[in-house]
C-alpha cells in the first residue's frame, strides 16, 4: 500500500511535472524570477553563540554550533573534531514518507559532510587542547525547519554562519589540569577557518539546456536533475553532486560552476557583513540580545542579503565589463580541477571528462554561452521591466545585456 | 432475552405462505429487541426520547452554500460555459415568484377532461383493447362493457406499509 | 447577524445558537458540536450564519475532511481492480469506481492513469470508511465534472478554495475582466487553472495565491493589482 | 524596539507574547511563540493516515515530540514530550476523526527561561491553527520561588538559576481544571496555593492573549464576510 500525501508536496504530480517542464521550457519560472536569479537569504542569528536561522524564501534551516571537550582519534591525534548532525524530522515533516526521506536525508548529510568535512574548512589543528589527549569537538546540529525547495543551499549557509558566529571558552592546560573558563573570565574564542565554503543547486530539465538556480520545492521536485556544487570565497570547488535523470553536458556543468563561484562568494561576503552587523547590535544592546524573537516581531533582526550587498550588487553591475568577467572566471576553472581531484570522491568520472578540455575546448565555449543567454536577456529584460517597473532595472540593464547574467540579479 | 407473556407464534405458522408479513414483523421487533440490548449500556433514556432540534452538517459546502468549483469565463471552455449558464437560468426561475395563474387548477382540470380527455383516453384504451373487444364491438355489444373504465371491487393484496 | 463574526474558541458555549434552536431547527456546521442540549465550538475562528438557521466556524485549516457532497480535486494514485485511488488530501485516499464516469461500462472502461487529475463529487464520507468519489450526477451525465487536461494546479488553504467559490464572489469576477481562463476549485484547497498560454496561466494562479498571503481584507487591492500579475 | 527582557517586567507579570501564524508551509498549522526571549516553533499535522499499530477505531492516535536545539532529545525532552501529550490527550477532541493519527511537532529555538509552559502554550495555538477539534483550550504559567521568598512569574532563565522551588501549571480554559501540575524543589502548601492562584490568573491573560491572535488572524476576513452576507439576505 502506499502512502497518502499527508504533507503539502508540490511538483510529485504529472500534471505539475509537465507544467513546469513547459514553463522552463519558455524560460519562465511559476515566481517569476529568472533562470539565475535566487531568492532573498535572511540571516537571524540567536542569544547564544552558535545559532542562527536561515531563511530562503521560504526553506528555513535553524543550526546551533556546540562544543565539548573530548578525546581525539588515535589516527589524528593532534586535531580536534567536527561532527555534523541533521535532523530534518521535527516540524518540517520531511521523514513523513519514507522513501523519500532517506534519500533527502542522505544527500544533504554527505553534502555537508563533504563541504565542510572534508574540504577541512575549520582549522582543526587550533582546536587541539593537548595532542592525544585534550581537543575540542564541535558539533553543529542542523534543524530544518521548513523545506520550500533548496535545503542544501540553505543548510550550508546556516552551518557556514554558524560555525562563524560560534564562539568557544578559552581554555587552557597546564600540570594535567585542564581549566575552562567562563565567558567573564577571558573571552570566547571564534573559530579559525582555512576557508569558507558554502554551496549553490542548480536544477536542470530535459525539455531546457538552461539550468535553474536556487529552485523552489516545486521546481526541485519536478527537476531531472540537482546540481550541487560547494565553492569556497576563493572561488575553489569543494564539492560537487550531480545527479538525477537529464543528460547534463559539460558546457552547462561549466556555465553552473562559474555563476556558482561569484553566487558563493557574495554570499560569504554577506555572512561577514552579517556578523559584523550582529557584532555591533550585540555590543550596543548592553548583554541584551533579542535572539531569535526576531524571527516573530518585525523587527531589524533580519539580515536580509537583498539589503546587506545592495551596494555590491549595483557597484559590480557597474564596473563590471565583460573582459573583467572573463578574468574573473579564469581562476576558478583552474581551481575546479585542482581541487576537485582532492576532495571529490564520488564525482571523479565526471571530473576527469571535464580536464581534458581544459584549455583546448574552453576558450571557444566561453563564446558560445554568451551568444546564447543574449536574446533571452533581453526577453526576461522585458517581462521584468513591466513586472515590477524597477527604474534602476531600467537604467542598468543595458551594460550587462552580453553575458554577465548573474549580476543583474537580485535587487528589488 | 427477558420472557414475555406475548404469546408466539411457532416457526411453523410463520413459514405458511400467508404469514409472511407477519413474519417479517416478527423478525423486526426481536432484532431491534436485540439491538437494544446490545448498545443498553452506551445508549440512555435521554438519548432515545430527546427529539432535538439539531441537524449536524459536516460540510462546508452545504453550509455556506458554495457554488460548484468548475468555471470557465470569456470562452474559454464553451461546454462549461454553457452548463454555467443553464444552471444560472434554472436559479432565475427559482428566484422568480410564480406567475398568478389566470386559469384555477380545478378549471383546467375540468376544461381539459371536458375538451381533449375523451379523446385521450379513447386513444390509449385501444391499446388495451383485445381481438374480444374488438369483435364484441363490432357485434355491436361494446357499450355493456367498459371493462377498462370501471373495475369491479376486487380483493387487492395489502401492501406492506399499510397496517 | 449579531453573532456573526464573533471569535469563538474551543469549549466555548454558544449562547445565540441555543437560543435560536428553542424556537426552530438549526443545522450546525463544521466546527461546532452538541453536547447534550448545549451548543459548544470545537474549533476556533468567527462564527458564521446564513439565514435562515446555519451555523458554523469559519476558523483556518489546510487539512481537507471529506463531506459528502463536497465537490474537489484529486490525483489518481493508481488503480486498484474495479477501483481508481484518489488522492483528495484528505487522511485517506478516496476511491472512485470505473463505472462513475460519464457512459462507462464493464467494457468501456474510462481512460484514467496514474498522475490524473480529476475533479470530483464526494459521494460517501464518514469518518468510519473509506471516502468515495463519483465523476458523474444523478442522471449519469458528466456535467461539470471529469478529468482536467493540461494547465496548472496548486494547494492553498480550505479557505482560500471557499472565499473563491462564495456566489459573487468579486476575485473571479475581477479576473475575467483580465482575460479568459477556465478555473476548478475544489473545497479540499486545491484549484486549477487554465488560461490560453503559459504565462497568462502561471501569473492567474499567482494572482489568486497572492490573496492567501495578502489576507482577505486586502482582497480589493489584490483585485485591482490583479493586472500587474496578468501583464507579466 | 522593546527588548523582551524580563527584567523590565515586574515579578507578577507574564513577559511579553508573541507569536506568528503559519511560517512553515509544508504542515497543516503551526506557530512561532515566544515568551520573553524564550522561543519556540510548533506544528500540526492532521488529521492524517495513521500506521496500522497505532490505529484506533474510537478515536485518533496523538503523537507528540519535541526537539531540543542541539542534540538529540534527552530525558528533558521525552519528559516534557509527555506532559505535552497528557495535556492534549485530555483536551483533543479525538472521537471526532477515528483511524486516524495528529502529530505535534515542537522545536526549541531558544531556552530563555519557562520552556514547558512556553511548548504548551505554542502547542495549543498550533492545535488552533491547524484547525484541529479541542473541548477547549489550554495554557501552562510557570512559576518559582526565588531565594528572598518572592514569587517570580515566568521567570527569566537567568533568574531560574537561583531559585527554590519552581512550577508549572497548566489550566483548560472553561472549567478551568488544573490539567498538569510540575513541581519541583521545597515549598509550603499555603505557597503551593498562592501560587497555583497566582499562575491561575495569568493563564486568563494567555487566553485573552489566545482570542486576539486568532482574531488579528481572521480578522482581516470579517468585513468582506459581511458585506457578502448582506448581499445575501438581499
Amino acid at each position: 500500500m502506499f502512502m497518502n500525501s499527508n504533507l503539502f508536496e508540490p511538483g510529485k504530480s504529472k500534471a505539475e511535472k509537465n507544467f513546469v517542464q513547459q514553463a522552463v521550457k519558455q524560460n519562465h519560472r511559476l515566481d517569476g524570477r529568472r533562470s539565475n536569479e535566487c531568492r532573498d537569504v535572511q540571516l537571524t542569528f540567536g542569544a547564544d553563540w552558535g545559532t542562527v536561522a536561515v531563511t530562503l524564501g521560504e526553506t528555513k534551516v535553524l543550526a546551533q554550533v556546540s562544543s565539548d571537550i573530548g578525546v581525539p582519534t588515535t589516527a589524528r591525534a593532534n586535531e580536534g573534531k567536527l561532527q555534523l548532525n541533521v535532523n530534518i524530522g521535527g516540524v518540517a515533516f520531511l521523514d513523513e514518507a519514507q522513501s523519500t526521506h532517506d534519500q533527502r536525508f542522505l544527500t544533504l548529510n554527505s553534502l555537508l559532510e563533504r563541504t565542510f568535512r572534508s574540504s577541512r574548512c575549520l582549522d582543526l589543528e587550533s582546536l587541539c587542547v593537548a595532542a592525544e589527549q585534550h581537543v575540542w569537538c564541535v558539533r553543529v546540529d542542523i534543524n530544518v525547519l521548513n523545506h520550500d525547495g533548496n535545503l542544501y543551499d540553505a543548510s550550508t549557509i546556516a552551518t557556514l554562519a554558524a560555525l562563524m558566529h560560534y564562539r568557544r571558552p578559552d581554555v587552557t592546560f597546564a600540570e594535567d589540569e585542564l581549566r575552562i573558563y567562563t565567558e567573564k573570565e577571558r573571552e570566547f574564542q571564534p573559530l579559525l577557518f582555512l576557508h569558507y565554503p558554502v554551496s549553490v543547486t542548480y536544477c536542470i530539465y530535459k525539455s531546457s539546456s538552461q539550468p535553474i538556480v536556487d529552485p523552489s520545492l516545486l521546481e526541485e521536485n519536478a527537476a531531472d536533475s540537482v546540481i550541487v556544487l560547494s565553492f569556497n570565497s576563493y572561488k575553489e570547488l569543494c564539492t560537487l553532486n550531480a545527479g538525477g535523470s537529464a543528460p547534463t553536458n559539460v558546457r552547462t556543468i561549466m556555465q553552473c560552476a562559474r555563476n556558482a563561484a561569484t553566487r558563493s562568494k557574495a554570499l560569504v561576503d554577506f555572512i561577514r557583513k552579517a556578523l559584523v552587523l550582529d557584532e555591533e547590535q550585540r555590543s550596543k544592546g548592553s548583554g541584551q540580545v533579542p535572539g531569535l524573537v526576531g524571527l516573530i516581531s518585525e523587527a531589524a533582526h533580519k539580515m536580509s542579503f537583498h539589503q546587506l550587498m545592495k551596494d555590491e550588487l549595483d557597484k559590480e553591475r557597474a564596473t563590471t565589463e565583460d573582459s573583467q568577467m572573463e578574468v574573473d572566471e579564469q581562476p576558478p576553472e583552474q581551481a575546479v580541477v585542482s581541487v576537485a581531484q582532492d576532495d571529490v570522491k564520488k564525482e571523479k568520472p565526471k571530473q576527469e571528462k571535464e580536464t581534458p578540455m581544459d584549455d583546448s575546448s574552453w576558450l571557444p565555449e566561453e563564446s558560445t554561452p554568451a551568444t546564447v543567454p543574449a536574446p533571452k536577456a533581453g526577453k526576461t529584460k522585458q517581462n521584468r521591466n513591466k513586472n515590477k517597473g524597477n527604474k534602476k532595472q531600467h537604467s542598468k540593464k543595458p551594460q550587462n545585456e552580453s553575458d554577465s547574467e548573474e549580476e543583474t540579479k537580485p535587487v528589488i | 432475552m427477558p420472557s414475555k407473556s406475548k404469546p408466539k407464534l411457532s416457526r411453523g405458522v410463520l413459514d405458511m405462505k400467508f404469514m409472511q408479513r407477519t413474519k417479517a414483523k416478527v423478525d423486526k421487533e426481536t432484532a431491534d429487541e436485540q439491538s437494544r440490548a446490545l448498545y443498553s449500556n452506551e445508549i440512555n433514556e435521554k438519548m432515545l426520547n430527546s427529539n432535538s432540534n439539531y441537524i449536524v452538517e459536516p460540510s462546508y459546502s452545504i453550509c455556506a452554500g458554495l457554488i460548484d468549483g468548475r468555471l470557465s469565463f470569456r470562452g474559454m471552455n464553451p461546454e462549461i460555459e454553457q452548463l454555467m449558464e443553464q444552471e444560472q437560468t434554472e436559479k432565475q426561475r427559482l428566484k422568480k415568484p410564480e406567475q398568478p395563474k389566470e386559469v384555477s387548477d380545478q378549471d383546467m382540470a375540468k376544461t381539459y377532461y371536458a375538451n381533449k380527455a375523451p379523446a385521450l383516453t379513447s386513444s390509449m384504451g385501444k391499446k388495451f383493447s383485445t381481438k374480444k373487444d374488438l369483435k364484441r364491438k363490432q357485434n355491436g355489444d361494446s357499450d355493456n362493457h367498459p371493462h377498462k373504465n370501471h373495475h369491479k371491487a376486487q380483493f387487492r393484496k395489502p401492501r406492506p406499509d399499510d397496517d | 447577524m449579531a453573532t456573526s463574526g464573533t471569535i469563538v474558541m474551543p469549549g466555548e458555549r454558544i449562547a445565540s445558537i441555543e437560543e435560536v434552536a428553542k424556537t426552530k431547527r438549526v443545522i450546525l456546521g463544521p466546527g461546532l458540536r452538541r453536547v447534550d442540549d448545549t451548543v459548544v465550538a470545537s474549533k476556533a475562528g468567527p462564527l458564521r450564519h446564513k439565514e435562515p438557521n446555519t451555523f458554523w466556524v469559519d476558523n483556518y485549516q489546510r487539512r481537507y475532511v471529506p463531506a459528502r457532497g463536497d465537490l474537489v480535486l484529486g490525483i489518481v494514485r493508481s488503480k486498484a481492480g474495479d477501483l481508481y485511488r484518489v488522492d483528495i488530501g484528505a487522511p485517506e485516499t478516496a476511491s472512485i469506481s470505473y463505472l462513475a464516469f460519464e457512459s462507462a461500462t464493464k467494457k468501456n472502461r474510462p481512460d484514467l492513469n496514474p498522475g490524473d487529475l480529476i475533479y470530483a463529487r464526494v459521494l460517501n464520507a464518514s469518518a468510519d470508511i473509506e471516502p468515495e468519489l463519483v465523476c458523474v450526477n444523478s442522471n449519469g451525465k458528466r456535467g461539470k465534472l471529469g478529468v482536467l487536461p493540461d494547465g496548472f494546479f496548486f494547494k492553498c488553504s480550505l479557505n482560500l478554495g471557499r472565499v473563491l467559490l462564495r456566489e459573487n464572489c468579486p476575485i473571479l469576477a475581477a479576473i475575467t475582466r483580465q482575460l479568459p481562463y477556465e478555473i476548478a476549485v475544489g473545497v479540499n484547497g486545491r484549484i486549477w487553472v487554465k488560461a490560453h498560454s503559459l504565462r497568462e496561466t502561471v501569473a492567474l494562479a499567482k494572482a489568486i495565491l497572492a490573496l492567501e498571503q495578502a489576507g482577505y481584507a486586502e482582497t480589493d487591492k489584490v483585485c485591482d493589482n490583479l493586472g500587474d500579475y496578468l501583464e507579466a | 524596539m522593546n527588548l523582551p527582557v524580563k527584567v523590565a517586567v515586574a515579578k507578577d507579570q507574564l513577559r511579553r507574547m508573541h507569536c506568528e501564524f503559519n511560517p512553515l508551509s509544508r504542515c497543516d498549522g503551526s506557530v512561532m511563540y515566544s515568551q520573553g526571549a524564550s522561543v519556540v516553533i510548533s506544528a500540526v499535522l492532521g488529521p492524517v493516515e495513521v500506521k496500522s499499530q497505532n490505529l484506533s477505531i474510537d478515536g485518533s492516535y496523538l503523537e507528540c515530540n519535541y526537539r531540543p536545539k542541539a542534540g538529540l532529545p534527552q530525558v528533558k525532552e521525552r519528559l516534557r514530550e509527555a506532559a505535552i501529550k497528557d495535556i492534549l490527550d485530555l483536551t483533543v477532541l479525538s472521537e471526532a476523526y477515528p483511524r486516524s493519527k495528529m502529530s505535534i511537532q515542537v522545536q526549541e529555538l531558544e531556552d530563555r527561561g519557562s520552556m514547558d509552559a512556553c511548548a504548551v502554550n505554542s502547542a495549543c495555538l498550533a492545535m488552533l491553527i491547524g484547525g484541529l477539534p479541542l473541548k477547549c483550550s489550554f495554557a501552562a504559567v510557570h512559576c518559582i520561588i526565588d531565594e528572598q521568598g518572592d514569587y517570580v512569574l515566568d521567570p527569566d532563565h537567568s533568574e531560574t538559576a537561583h531559585q527554590r522551588a519552581s512550577f508549572t501549571f497548566a489550566f483548560d480554559s472553561m472549567e478551568g481544571n488544573l490539567l498538569l501540575i510540575q513541581t519541583k524543589g521545597a515549598f509550603k502548601i499555603e505557597q503551593f496555593n498562592d501560587i497555583e492562584c497566582l499562575c491561575r490568573s495569568a493563564s486568563q491573560e494567555i487566553f485573552k492573549f489566545y482570542r486576539s491572535q486568532i482574531a488579528k488572524f481572521h480578522g482581516a476576513s470579517q468585513d468582506i464576510k459581511a458585506n457578502h452576507e448582506s448581499m445575501e439576505t438581499i
